[in-house]
């Protein structure tokens, strides 16, 4: 298929970034990505779109954030875009889960979603533009 | 005789002879691991299945909460077997190792081996 | 789930429609749209799509078609814009296959999609505004 | 012995014995639509199976292309057996009542049947 961007923006309203995660898994799935990359991608792109409607956008329903998704050379590129502060010091490190796990009575466990990002696809990228919302940024090769 | 009892659209909770049976569907978000950690709190038995098998897509977030229900049930002594864990969250409990910190839960591949697993436990 | 609208935009590429079809059916399936009511939205709306691509954006590549959907009550709009002259003047009439067939060695067998899809969904409106596209808008109520 | 030739990424002709057998797959667009012409081109046995299972979806114009070439194909005394019908291609071939107006084709529920009734024809 010839390369192109398609583009889907959705309410900031818990669920909808499920219509996101398939949309993106169609088209890498037209475009020949394998399944195994296809199902990284999906937790990914859903970890994405989960953090731009909460930390971004607050859950405000009334904003959306805007997901672009382009497949070019074996390559696929998403971008996720909210409408916050654009704020943002992502942190990719691992997570200490041994120490959550011990701590579990007083502390959340969790804080997992950039370094699932990371892990599950081949480049990411996070960052913010004040007043302008941030963007990430997510790449995998076949 | 088996008892049933739904939490949402995606929580089903079924008693069956000693063991509890909880079964997971669709989307494990925010909303759903709520209604998890409301079926937990029915929870009677002291062996409990979790079957993931209808879990097409989860957030982090979604399997952490299940984690700390899990650990807080290990304090009261009860035993998890996880079993037919779908694609999104193995590749989540591996990515985070999440196996090797906890004890207490193992992970079958089928309903019936999980069943047979808990039913020779303690 | 709370109503909410999502957009998707693609170009006019063949196969794009696809991803629109699958993106839709999977906003269906959250809000509980019956399989049945599915599987003829799919084959609606991607008549629909084709038809902005072909007849109103000529396959242009560099021209999009918006597509919105949003699931209110039981009821699912979906909406298929593009940047096409909006001179249409719908005929939603039943094709004469019959005579179709006889003729296929010197006719074309087709123009199936604006009857298709007024028999697929609940209801169907087509209207252009004269330099602004055309719009199609499908209906189903669960 | 079966020989397989790939039309495009969605088509393929296979022959078996007396019978010729189409595979059409994913979307049935006008893409694909070309690439069964191609296909039907190389057709060389009176018999043929349409396995339509694996086609997800189909746009009208590449369901009235298929008509078509069936259409010359039976001017040419070929007889088709249409398969495992997918729910996109039935939902057209009924809403279109496409089988009311057609001679010389059958729809068989499964790839078995059709070659059964393929192979008991003239
Ligand atoms: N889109 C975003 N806008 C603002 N901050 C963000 C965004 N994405 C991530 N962050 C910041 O990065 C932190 C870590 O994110 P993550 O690893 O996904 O864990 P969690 O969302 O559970 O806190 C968040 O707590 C937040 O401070
Ligand atoms: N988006 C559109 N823009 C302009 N004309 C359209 C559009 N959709 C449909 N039409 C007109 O309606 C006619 C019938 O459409 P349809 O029934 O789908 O059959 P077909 O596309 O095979 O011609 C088209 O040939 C075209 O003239």
């Amino acid at each position: 298929m010839e390369a192109g961007t398609v583009t889907t923006s959705i309410p900031s309203i818990e669920g909808y970034e499920e219509i996101v995660v398939e949309s993106i898994a169609t088209t890498a799935r037209l475009f020949g990505i394998s399944a195994k990359k296809i199902n990284n991608l999906r937790v990914a792109v859903n970890e994405a779109c989960i953090n731009a409607m909460e930390h971004g956008n607050n859950y405000d329903p009334s904003k959306s954030i805007v997901v672009s998704y382009a497949c070019k050379d074996n390559n696929m590129i998403v971008t996720v875009k909210d409408s916050g502060s654009g704020k943002v010091h992502p942190d990719f490190r691992r997570p200490d889960v041994e120490e959550q796990v011990k701590k579990f009575k007083t502390e959340r466990i969790g804080g997992w979603g950039l370094f699932l990002m990371k892990s599950l696809v081949d480049e990411v990228d996070i960052s913010g533009s004040e007043g302008k919302g941030t963007t990430a940024i997510l790449k995998i090769s076949n | 005789m088996s008892k049933s009892k739904s939490f949402g659209k995606n929580v089903v909770l079924e008693g069956h002879g000693e063991i509890d049976s909880l079964y997971i569907s669709n989307n494990l978000d925010g909303k759903t691991s709520e209604d998890v950690r409301l079926a937990f709190g029915e929870i009677k038995k002291e062996k409990v299945l979790i079957n993931l098998g209808q879990v097409r897509l989860t957030s982090s977030r979604g399997l952490a909460t299940l984690l700390s229900l899990m650990l807080e049930g290990e304090e009261e002594g009860v035993i998890f077997a996880l079993c037919e864990v779908s694609e999104p969250c193995m590749i989540i409990l591996n990515t985070m190792n999440i196996m090797e910190y906890i004890e207490g839960v193992e992970i079958l591949d089928t309903t019936e081996n999980a069943m047979k697993w808990l039913s020779e436990q303690g």
